[in-house]
């Protein structure tokens, strides 16, 4: 991928390895929120991402912002709970961005993202430090952002890396928003579970743009 | 993990489909999405009067969907709430063209989803009330949190804005008269031990022979802090003083005391604490005039207990009293 | 032991006392010695309706004392039947003149005791009558043992003979009733796991994490044989296939479809087996016209589930149908 | 107690001691019910005897009869369960012997055993051999009564040691009467509490008489 451009082919690519990932990863999932949540993330997030791999395969490859549109949806309507309307709110608002594009490219994606986060924000009101998915994503977006004078997919995989500490940094956070919030400083020592799967989406970008 | 049920991702489905069995005159299950509502839904003219949540809480919320309480109820995965679509359909399927009231306990999950739901139904041009239940004095209140849970209160804000409905009442007042509700209810609760979600296949925590959690949630999650395992009459001093403290109760008012079992709390225990949150009220004034004892909002087979202590006014106690016919209250007729 | 108690001795008597404090128009609660009566009892001119057994079995019998079911219930200690002297107490405190049924199961420890305190009864001019429900086909019946155990049906022979009691009938009426009850219903359990006595302090069996106990008592007492745990249907079916074929229940007939709960299982589960269940009497002709789920005859914190039967008659079904109201039970007023 | 003669006393004395060995072995009763009962055995009979201990010491003296009367009908009115009416039963039926004396011999005791045999029998219709205190107490009244040429004190013990034996031999045994016989065959390889518990009471009757 060192077009600097991601097509519709690569994006079902990435929804797959998402799909693929996030059920290899259930169980981790779930154990980060037995911590200081409820127990179901890993099992909300691989329902959620089974249902969409369902419809993935059928769906036409040649508008963007459609398959994103038809992930959000999807997980809206499949995950639940407090992650399933943030997640489709982060598709619904990056399909939004890319809609009628069979590529895009960095400037888009960014715009994308951060339309995803954008929304997510105003969903779920969290800020950062919260310790929530957005300790993953903000970070994402800021690492992909500063990734200058690289290729595509190594701003991908500086994002990814972005995520993946963000969501190590929220260990020593007490959590102010979500289940974990209830637990008050007992949720300090465990890292959030949604920083975590968004972690795993980014992951899994990353190594579709790497392709 | 010692559960009865096939595969755990049928289990919220075969449950439904049990209920739609034994209630035949009592309710109809929709099953893509799932939702249940009362056999004569909708009844034209009538507010109607929705719930949902995540499952595991039964009876709450299917339990309550009959005459005088709940029209519709939305039952999510395990502890996972339901989806906006679920909802949408849900109040579509008992709109009497009255608006349809919203119960939502405070959680990021179902209030995103309910407050996607709502606007979903507003652009179908059904006019929807949300109460938002947040009865928790466990859980430190503060707008730089996820706020209060809701717990036991839930119970009694769909019965009372149940009847109201019932009664004819229009849905700002029936949505009132639940928000009053919800300000003068208080709710704490402790586990004796874990339950186990089908899917995680383990209990979500571990607790000693002589510990427990106090200031327990109804989803598993470990609670505010741990504690060593103490008499009943102590564990219920430990409940009811923050309760009482919060609100505050005054000496003179009239309560409702509701002693909820968590789901594997036998029915002796309940009554053992109900005596002395009983003796507790009285002794600071307070006259206990409607009661209610048992396993109306659980954790799946969590061992434990929460009190939930209402102050009420004349009409509250008015349409509590009034008929209902669910599969888990019922009275009156 | 995690157990919401002051003293295991105390442990009746206090839950006791909550009863009083929860009903208090509904039932009055006798100390020394213990038993509970419906709060207008004796009732001039009606049959009394009498049970008891050891506690430990909640809501079963106080939480179904009261209108149109039971005027006493006398309860032992955890898990040990009543002695004569309470029995003969809460007999003589609801004795309306029309003599009193004795509603025993079938335990050796409750079948004396309340033999003694029949005779007493008879001592003092009272005439009792006593319907012995012995409906657990797990339990071999032979003149050389103790016979089956009373386990389910007692709740349908309770509101069965309560509803024709209310009704003005005469004893030896509301006492063939109930027999009849008896010999149209079967019965049959399993267990998830174990209960612990409160003064045993330990659970009464150890179970793997992978086994249940197939035949079940509700006293904690090992079932008949250990099995490896099966999915909910496949023990739906271990439950249903004895208690069929044992009547034998016949095509064509009607039934009542009773799910109970053990303690510690949650609601959704036993949804869960009412649905196969139901299947399962449907796939041999049977309709089922009438249906219970819910925890009514339990053993204390024990997971597990039992499934009664009943072939019901029209007379049947209409004292099933009657109001109702009890702390656990209640409809039709 | 070379006299050959129990009297009131030693009545009340065995009574004490019973109560004593009893609480003494609360948990082993109940231990042996759990494995094949209900776990309340040694609760039942605890209860019991300390509500008699408690009405003894303010009871008088003189006449047996009432004393084993008081026994019967406090057992009856506070144990519950199978055993509270077989050992009201049991003390009941010996007090009717003893009724009105302030003292009982050899053939007085083995008439009191033998009617309390034949109560517990005739409520609770087990045979011998069906694995319950019916095997404890039968061997002890043989043993007792054929105790020719020895001291009523060596009777007593001998009569102790028969219970003792016969307590043992129900282990074998698949249980026909009582709770025990739900288990069918799995009621087998365990002794019975009851017979343990009549036992206990011969046993404290014997180390009364020895005094
Ligand atoms: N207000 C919020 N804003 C952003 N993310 C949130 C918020 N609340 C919860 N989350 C995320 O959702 C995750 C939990 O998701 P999940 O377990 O699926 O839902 P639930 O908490 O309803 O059980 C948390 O780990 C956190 O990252
Ligand atoms: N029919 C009977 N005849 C004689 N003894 C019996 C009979 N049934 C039970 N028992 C005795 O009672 C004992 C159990 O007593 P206990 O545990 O106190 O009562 P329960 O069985 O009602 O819980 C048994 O071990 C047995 O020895
Ligand atoms: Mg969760
Ligand atoms: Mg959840
Ligand atoms: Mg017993
Ligand atoms: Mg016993």
């Amino acid at each position: 991928m060192e077009s600097g451009i991601l097509n519709a082919d690569t994006v079902v690519q990435w929804i797959e390895r998402a799909a693929e990932v996030i059920e290899e990863n259930e169980k981790t999932l779930t154990e980060l929120d037995a911590a200081i949540g409820d127990s179901d993330h890993g099992a909300n997030m691989a329902r959620g991402f089974s249902a969409v791999r369902g419809k993935l395969a059928e769906f036409p490859r040649d508008d963007i912002g459609a398959i994103l549109k038809m992930v959000g949806m999807t997980l809206l309507s499949t995950v639940g709970g407090a992650s399933g309307p943030l997640y489709g709110t982060l598709f619904l608002e990056a399909a939004k961005i890319s809609a009628g594009k069979p590529e895009i490219d960095r400037v888009v994606i960014l715009q994308s993202l951060a339309a995803g986060l954008a929304g997510i924000q105003k969903r779920g009101k969290a800020e950062p430090l919260d310790k929530t998915m957005v300790d993953a994503l903000g970070p994402a977006i800021r690492a992909f952002e500063g990734a200058e004078g690289v290729s595509l997919a190594e701003a991908l995989a500086q994002a990814a890396e972005a995520a993946r500490l963000g969501a190590e940094a929220t260990i020593p956070l007490v959590a102010r928003k979500g289940r974990a919030s209830y637990l008050g400083e007992r949720s300090a020592g465990h890292q959030d579970p949604g920083a975590t799967s968004m972690w795993l989406l980014l992951q899994s970008l990353a190594e579709a743009g790497a392709e | 993990m010692k559960k009865l049920l096939n595969a755990p991702s049928d289990l919220v489905k075969e449950a439904l489909a049990g209920m739609a069995l034994a209630h035949p005159g009592l309710l109809r299950v929709h099953v893509d999405p799932a939702f249940l509502v009362r056999a004569d839904a909708p009844v034209r003219g009538k507010v109607a009067v929705l719930s949902g949540g995540g499952s595991g809480h039964e009876p709450l919320h299917g339990g309550f969907v009959g005459r005088g309480m709940l029209d519709a109820a939305c039952p999510g995965a395990v502890f996972t709430s339901p989806t906006p679509d679920q909802i949408l359909e849900a109040t579509r399927a008992v709109d009497g063209g009255a608006g349809v009231v919203h119960i939502v306990k405070n959680y990021t999950g179902d209030v995103m989803n309910f407050e996607m739901a709502g606007e979903l139904a507003r652009d179908l041009g059904i006019t929807t009330e949300t109460v938002l239940v947040n009865d928790d004095v466990a859980v430190e209140n503060s707008l730089y949190t996820a706020g209060r849970r809701g717990v036991g209160a839930t119970v009694l804000v769909e019965k009372i804005c149940g009847a109201a409905a019932e009664a004819g009442r229009a849905l700002a007042d029936v949505a009132a008269l639940g928000r009053r509700v919800n300000e003068h209810g208080r709710s704490m609760g402790i586990a004796l031990s874990p339950c186990t979600v089908p899917h995680a296949g383990k209990p979500s925590f571990e607790l000693g022979p002589d510990e427990m959690e106090v200031g327990i949630g109804i989803h598993g999650e470990p609670g505010r802090r741990r504690a060593k395992l103490e008499p009943a009459d102590r564990i219920t001093e430990m409940l009811m003083h923050p309760i009482l403290d919060d609100l505050p109760f005054q000496a003179g008012k009239d309560v409702l005391l509701f002693v909820n079992g968590l789901g594997a709390t036998p029915l002796l225990e309940l009554y053992v604490v109900f005596r002395k949150a009983h003796e507790i009220a009285a002794a600071r004034g307070l006259r206990v005039v409607r009661s209610l004892v048992g396993p109306y909002i659980t954790s799946l087979e969590m061992a434990g207990v929460s009190i939930t202590l209402l102050q009420v006014d004349e009409e509250m106690v008015r349409y509590w009293d009034a008929p209902v016919h669910t599969a888990a209250l019922r009275w009156g007729v």
